[in-house]
């Protein structure tokens, strides 16, 4: 499994997605990752088996262009990321503006202020 | 020709549906059906309540109950490979239903006994 | 007996369930277990059912669906919970988008365990519920 | 034509879908012009409890992703942890997980072969279709203790072990159930009416499948070669495969990719049953994931990626899934443009939507 990951700039993004493309490469992944400095958003591109990762770093507020124009299929990571990190994508080939998975509280997988708890909590209602 | 076939088909051929409630439900020797608990041999090691992927089971140590929400649990059996004590297993048969009126959990009273010489259990 | 429950029409929705008790609902109606020999039929429509089946453990967007489809049940209508996730939540229970169980939206007559819930112990459950379809018939007959 | 436009919900209760998915199909006269799907009804974020559970209890969460494609999503999450701590799995165990993923195949294509045969009102071809189903679920029972949600893979290997006993005895049965496959594909791909239904209808180009990210049948009945299974992960590498590719696009090749697939299934643990190791099942796991994965493999419905990180303790920080259905919706949105009304429900059913993977 390759796990070479290529660190890219954010307005290269749709240059990457069009050589890709004329690479004959497929799109398989658009994955959002929280990281110690804000988030990273890793493109996971496939040909012939082989994974091939591009990868930007972002923080809040970034408006990151779209793949769209190259790959058709892209909107759906993107609509997902947007919704569930609360990045914007420009220029995508179909726009939920939020609309594509609605959640109880907006963007659930944003950072929080405090880590995860490390102790699984039984719920006190059950315990009497 | 063909349709003779299956016509006849039908004529030798034991009923495909189950004829369940006169017809004990099927299930095999592996099935993970529900829950049983020993309490004769749990040592209140909370071992199963930390690893329950749904939190079925409260294991009170003060109290020494041990409480299974049979409405909770998806028989992963998670709790059986963790249980060092065999104080768990695996049943056949399936939980029942229940009305609004029945549903509630199942308390057990710990009864196992520590041996002569005590020792250190696992967990905190 | 009155005709609804020797013949209980049933709807079935998937209240964000993970497929398991949906399909496994699906297979009590084909011919392995077939519930049609007991008269029971899957209805597409509310106005027509009896019994309103409920998987999954109700998140954000299905509330409204959910609460619609139970007001256009007509009186006496029975709600079985099916499988975990719609008893209690389940595994799902602690999910940001999950609101832990059908109660929590519409009142549930009969909860079925199981993950994912076994035709047989679907079966019971159904008849159970319609030991309760009787029961809210009669009390409907005598407010009459 | 009449140029008017009207926009007509499709979903998210409708008859032939068990799932909740919404479709808003713009369409003028009988003819739909696009649609726009709406999904998040069976979203519940399973993903962000993961660092709330241990990584070894998740296994039991994550096959709770889709109660259809249970075990696939066990086995590639154990994979990935795998991948990440490198552990070595048993061969016996591998081919154990081979063989019950290629089970959960035939009962998710017999499956969907029994909705797409209720979606055209054929009911006695639905039924028939899940009474070999339910055969394949018996085996799957015995074998692993549960009808559709398995629980039988664990990190390190599998939980149970087959008796040789039972292996020899599941030939035979699986001469039956391969018999009785045979009658019912017959039926698909050679019945008048269906085809009259399904060919022509719905096509998706090759070019379209590959720039739209289709995967499993969908990509497959397009003429795109991709099948996970052809790079050799768990055994798949040696009982020798080959993916069904079918050329026409239209829902006639995505439905007969299907039924192919149903008998190399078979194929594929019978090589399995003759070929299996002896040895343990599984290893003791030690320490805790570090590093992150792309965890791959071949479900029912296509490529589905599993993406983790751990840090070093026993709570992974990030899982993220990719299902297939996700990337076939937009396939779909593709191909729905253009049809006929009446012909959008099996339209749906043939990229066979799994609602419940896709929003996990």
């Amino acid at each position: 499994m390759n796990m070479e990951i290529n660190m890219i700039n954010v307005p290269d993004v749709p240059n990457i997605g069009a050589k890709m493309k004329s690479g004959g490469y497929r799109l398989v992944v658009i994955t959002c990752t929280p990281v110690s400095e804000g988030y990273v958003v890793t493109y996971s591109f496939d040909k012939d088996y082989k994974l091939q990762h591009y990868r930007i770093s972002v923080q809040d507020g970034v408006k990151i262009p779209s793949i769209g124009p190259s790959y058709g299929g892209a909107f759906v990571y993107e609509n997902e990321i947007h919704d569930l990190y609360g990045f914007t994508f420009e220029g995508m080939t179909l726009d939920f503006k939020g609309t594509f998975i609605k959640t109880s509280i907006p963007y659930p997988f944003k950072k929080k202020e405090q880590t995860a708890p490390t102790v699984t909590v039984v719920n006190k209602e059950a315990k009497e | 020709m063909k349709m003779l076939k299956t016509i006849l088909k039908q004529f030798f051929h034991e009923p495909v549906t189950t004829l369940f409630p006169e017809e004990p439900p099927r299930n095999y020797a592996g099935t993970r059906g529900h829950l049983v608990f020993d309490p004769s041999k749990c040592t209140s090691c909370t071992m199963c309540m930390k690893r329950c992927p749904s939190q079925a089971i409260i294991v009170d140590r003060a109290a020494k109950t041990w409480i299974i929400d049979r409405f909770r649990c998806v028989m992963c059996g998670n709790c059986v490979d963790v249980c060092k004590f065999d104080s768990l297993s695996m049943e056949r048969e399936y939980s029942k239903s229940a009305a609004a009126a029945e549903r509630g959990v199942e308390k057990f009273d710990i009864t196992y006994v520590k041996p002569e010489k005590p020792k250190k259990e696992g967990g905190e | 007996m009155t005709s609804a429950s020797k013949s209980p029409w049933i709807l079935h929705y998937n209240a964000s369930s993970c497929n398991g008790c949906d399909i496994e609902i699906l297979a009590a109606l084909t011919p392995v277990y077939d519930v049609e020999r007991f008269g029971i039929i899957n209805t597409g429509n509310p106005a027509h059912t009896d019994i309103f089946l409920v998987t999954g453990g109700v998140n954000e967007q299905n509330k409204v669906v959910l609460k619609n489809l139970y007001d256009q049940i007509p009186e006496p209508k029975v709600v079985v919970a099916v499988g975990i996730c719609a008893s209690s939540g389940g595994v799902f229970r602690d999910c940001y988008n999950i609101s832990g169980g059908v109660d929590t939206i519409i009142p549930v007559d009969v909860y079925v365990p199981g993950c994912s819930v076994r035709p047989e112990a679907l079966i019971e459950g159904i008849v159970k519920a319609l030991g309760i379809l009787e029961q809210k018939r009669a009390a409907m007959e005598e407010r009459k | 034509m009449t140029g008017k436009q009207t926009i007509i919900p499709f979903g998210p209760q409708h008859p032939v879908l068990p799932e909740p998915i919404h479709l808003d199909l713009v369409v003028e006269d009988e003819r739909v012009i696009s649609a726009i799907p709406s999904i998040g009804y069976v979203h519940r974020g399973l993903e962000s409890l993961v660092d709330r559970r241990e990584y070894q209890d998740f296994v039991y969460l994550a096959e709770r992703i889709c109660g259809i494609c249970s075990f696939t999503h066990s086995s590639t999450f154990c994979q990935g942890i795998e991948g990440m701590m490198g552990i070595e799995v048993p061969p016996r165990a591998t081919y154990l997980r081979t063989m019950w993923g290629e089970y959960s195949r035939i009962h998710s294509h017999l499956l969907w072969l029994g909705l797409f045969a209720d979606s055209l009102g054929f009911e006695s071809l639905f039924y028939n279709a899940w009474k070999i189903r339910e055969s394949i679920l018996n085996e799957l029972e015995a074998t692993t203790g549960g009808r559709v949600i398995q629980g039988v893979c664990k990190v390190g290997g599998v939980r149970r072990d087959v008796t040789p006993q039972f292996l020899s005895e599941m030939d035979d049965r699986l001469d039956g159930i391969e018999d009785e496959m045979k009658e019912l594909t017959n039926v698909f791909l050679n019945d008048y009416t269906l085809k009259k239904r399904l060919v022509g209808k719905g096509v998706l180009s090759k070019e379209d499948a590959y720039i739209l990210g289709a995967a499993g049948p969908t990509a497959r009945g397009s003429g795109l070669d991709i099948d996970i299974r052809s790079t050799g992960y768990l055994a798949y590498g040696d009982v020798g495969f080959k993916p069904v590719v079918e050329k026409d696009g239209d829902g006639y090749a995505r439905c007969a990719v299907r039924c192919k697939e149903l008998f190399q299934s078979v194929e594929i643990i019978r090589r399995v049953m003759t070929d299996m190791p002896s040895g343990d099942v599984s290893v003791p796991v030690k320490g805790n994931p570090d590093g992150e994965y792309f965890s791959r493999s071949e479900q029912p419905r296509g490529e589905v990626v599993h993406y983790l990180k751990g840090n070093g303790t026993k709570y992974l920080t990030q899982f993220r899934v990719r299902t297939p259905t996700l990337t076939n919706v937009p396939a779909l949105v593709s191909i729905i443009g253009g049809c006929e009304l009446a012909d959008v429900p099996q339209i749906v059913l043939t990229i066979d939507p799994c609602i419940g993977c896709m929003e996990r």
